[in-house]
């Protein structure tokens, strides 16, 4: 029984003049635009302190509106489909909050009322690790999405993302981090320094497997795995500085690097900080953020500064000094790009990305939103 | 549901966030939020966002109805004289809708609020809207009217989110039902 | 297969000489010594930006000394056994996060290790209601438990406490809280303003039922339903701050009224203010928190002071202006009592409750840490 | 599990704590934990728990032993020198013990840190206690030696509540293994 019958039937209703504010209808659910704007970015809120119950915010970073969340599991991740208005969801739970049997997910929502369309029940191994990008991939034609996994022997989980279903896990021993690398192609790191990469079949099944030669050394200068993809190439930067760039065709390799900083910026320390310390704007602009006086274990203290650089001519276009040091950077895919930064005060900075001038802040998104993306 | 909390409270979690290194404190230390206990009214805390450009922590909004006077993001709107819990207009919903996905609860507490544009006291039904974690935006409690939970049409402690697929509560709505008498 | 032999095998392990700190076993999971001391606290961190994971702490309110926690669900409750060594929790879980099917526990500790002895299902509609000791009543002799449902019809459920398990479900149709009154008897205040005792059978059945009349003006002056009992004798307070002692012997009934403030200070508007506004020493004093200018819709505002009574003779004894304005109160039962108060920057001050000094103040004890519950 | 935060971080939560109305600020007014940005070390931070008598949030512990110097609450103990998550010391457990009620894994991250006391470099294994939810206090991230996630066993960023019961992480210890050559 509604008590609200009994309330309505309690007290004495008039009938609406015509400046009377007129009743209002039940139940009520906004719904949001699509396709979404250029300038709206999901936030993830890692949220330490209670890491059962994280979230993630989609906010229009021009005008500061929130527009709608998505609450996830432990450790979650998000990718989102730009050719089908979708959002995949990584997310882990326990049937008891804390406690009871685990289950793994990806959950599909759409993005115009951001509401569950499938919820794909995935192997419970997936890769529980602080917010990282490359723990799932898209890959490009958004028909499949690789899940990590990690107990601590490492798979990847295979999801078709159109039929919504779980399609195959396929080993990948001594490595993880996955990366986009084609329709059907993705590559992952391994501890030996070599990259792997990995052939789906249509099924979804490994076709084929290309081990690089060790190209990282990882005791001496180790390749982060927060990496940024332009066209191609990925690039990964080390947490010296210098830049690794990995062309996805024919088969993802390394190529040259080259370092950020000069030698005297190298000579004072400068090198790249925050958590997840890249972005990519597809016209070819890398993003990467920084920090003076770094020393042996610094590569996760914040960063003072946002570098840009002109990937292909390996040259800086730009600093941008951080109004308040910055975590983790994103930046718009649009010709009016949008810098964002994840700061350690909690907020979200909105940088004009070719300019460089803070335009405002987004607060209140979280107790810990650790990462941002862009979503288009 | 509403909250006790009239007044604005330190989540102790911020607390928790310490640092051994004194490496990067010189770097950040302009810029980090403290503990300290400072003097706070609303109107300053909207103005620490961006310290830079005074701008508010959550963008302003309007009805567009001069009848329906105020900001929907503000506790001190007309129709939330009897809310508590975080409002639907700073989480993706509006003062009557729901956000993006959520589902609003088909049952409620009532109260009846002044509107200062007409003099006219209104029914208000606070439906709150389920089935996303809090929101954790916003929140605003005032409690005129409020009465203890043996009267529970009348009281704003019970979490409305009954009758929905999800118990689990994201915001609160104060939606007109009409004029009382 | 564990990584960490892994590790060990590829790091050489030197033999402990004297001065070498020796190796520490593994795993190794610290014990609470029982009986817990006076002085130790139970604080409920209500956990509002993130409901459905909500914890009790156990701190040492003379050391502050944290002692252990136990996770909780949406909306829970706990209460302690003095005669056992039990912890009942009260709880609510969807299986995914916020979604997902509804399961409603009492979950059962034991004090040493803060560890789950059961999980009790019980009807999937127990009272999710905002922090609030009167969801639950634990009866005079620790054997039953009773559990506020509503939705909105209210029922209480009846657990047994010894063999850990649902008895039965009793309607308690237009009335809400529950309050023990003897080892088979509870409770409940209604809508009309009257209360409903409800006598229980030895299986646990409602065997006799008794109605008051009504003695709560609920428009004019409501009766908080925040209480505090002393032996046989509940204390409610009225919004305006009037004291409705109900004895519960040998069925409940409300006594003689008296007042906290004298006229002087009701004039100043001096009304009970904060969230739970009530707590009492067994010795006779009752705790009740103030604050002055009081209006229509103060009642939940912050308290400036906790005025100390002696309930039988109905005087006060003591003022004690709070440091920091509070929210709850909670005095420890010992004949070195402390006052606890939950306040508005979400810690916990320590006051002596005879002298009224401040002590010290207990912090980092969780988001919303708005209810304390002593332990002995 | 190692978090990224070296320094403190707001939690915004804080910020959605709101109220419409003045008439209790004036006496909470000087009470109330604001919002401003402040420069903060850590030791400053410790004091304002109780600003009435500088004590600090979480009360200091000792190991007893001059060969195990230090303060395990804090983030510098020497042990610390490649955790990331909150000290199970400060959480019911100690440096080597998981809290009560919490499963130790028996899956780990490990470190080598020097000991100030003997200049001894100890093998330290990071065991997470898991099962009951954050625990939230004395959070501490320090990264020496780590690596990326592509070297799992010398990375912080990953939860090791594996081969537990429950996989959900309360709190991280620092356990002494052995001496490293």
């Amino acid at each position: 029984m509604g008590l609200r019958l009994l309330f309505l039937a309690a007290v004495a209703i008039a009938a609406p003049a015509s400046a009377v504010l007129p009743s209002e209808p039940v139940p009520n659910v906004a719904k949001i635009p699509v396709p979404w704007a250029a300038h709206w970015i999901v936030i993830h809120d890692f949220a330490f302190g209670s890491l059962i119950d994280s979230k993630f915010s989609l906010v229009d970073a021009d005008s500061r509106t929130f527009l709608g969340m998505v609450s996830a599991g432990q450790f979650a991740t998000v990718n989102l489909a730009s050719t089908r208005r979708e959002i995949y969801v990584g997310e882990t739970y326990h049937s008891r909050g804390s406690r009871g049997e685990r289950t793994d997910l990806v959950t599909v929502y759409d993005m115009e009322n951001l509401a569950i369309v499938a919820e794909i029940e995935i192997p419970p191994r997936r890769a529980n690790i602080v917010v990282n990008k490359s723990n799932t991939a898209l890959l490009d034609d958004e028909t499949r999405l690789i899940v990590l996994n990690f107990n601590p022997a490492t798979s990847v989980s295979v999801i078709d993302t159109v039929g919504h279903k779980f399609i195959d896990e396929i080993a990948i021993p001594g490595c993880a981090m996955v990366y986009a690398a084609g329709k059907r192609r993705f590559f992952t790191l391994c501890g030996d320094g070599s990259l792997l990469s990995i052939e789906l079949d249509e099924g979804g099944a490994a076709a084929a497997r290309t081990r690089s030669e060790p190209f990282i050394d990882i005791d001496a200068d180790p390749l982060s795995e927060k990496a940024a993809r332009i066209g191609g190439t990925w690039y990964f930067i080390s947490y010296a500085g210098a830049v690794q760039p990995i062309d996805v065709e024919p088969t993802p390799k390394p190529t040259q690097r080259w370092w950020l900083a000069n030698p005297d910026e190298r000579a004072a320390a400068w090198r790249p900080a925050g958590w997840h310390w890249t972005a990519a704007h597809p016209d070819g602009r890398l993003f990467v953020s920084m920090a003076p006086n770094g020393y042996q274990g610094s590569h996760k203290d914040p960063a003072a500064e946002v570098w840009v650089f002109d990937a292909q001519k390996q040259s800086r276009l730009l600093r941008i000094p951080l109004a308040t040091a910055g975590l983790s950077i994103e930046v718009t895919s649009d010709s009016a790009p949008r810098l964002l930064v994840a700061n350690v005060e909690g907020k979200v900075d909105v940088y004009d990305a070719t300019k460089g001038e803070l335009l405002h802040t987004i607060a209140e998104v979280g107790e810990t939103p650790y990462m941002i993306h862009r979503t288009n | 549901m509403r909250w006790l909390d009239r007044i604005v409270e330190r989540s102790l979690r911020d607390v928790a966030r310490r640092s051994s290194r004194r490496s990067f404190l010189s770097l950040v230390g302009a810029s980090i939020v403290g503990g300290a206990t400072l003097p706070l009214l609303p109107v300053a805390r909207a103005s620490t966002a961006a310290p830079a450009t005074g701008e508010r922590a959550v963008p302003a909004q309007s009805t567009g109805n001069p009848g329906d006077p105020g900001d929907p993001t503000q506790c001190d709107y007309w129709r939330y004289c009897g809310i508590d819990g975080f409002l639907c207009s700073c989480c993706g919903g509006t003062q009557n809708a729901c956000p993006p996905g959520t589902e609003m609860s088909p049952l409620t507490w009532v109260g009846t609020c002044e509107n200062p544009a007409d003099g006219l006291r209104y029914i208000i039904s606070y439906n709150d809207c389920c089935g996303k974690s809090s929101c954790g935006r916003c929140l605003c409690n005032r409690n005129e009217e409020d009465k203890p939970v043996y009267r529970p049409h009348a009281n704003n402690d019970i979490n409305w989110c009954m009758g929905t697929q999800s118990h689990v509560y994201n915001c609160s709505t104060a939606v007109i039902l009409g004029t009382a008498n």
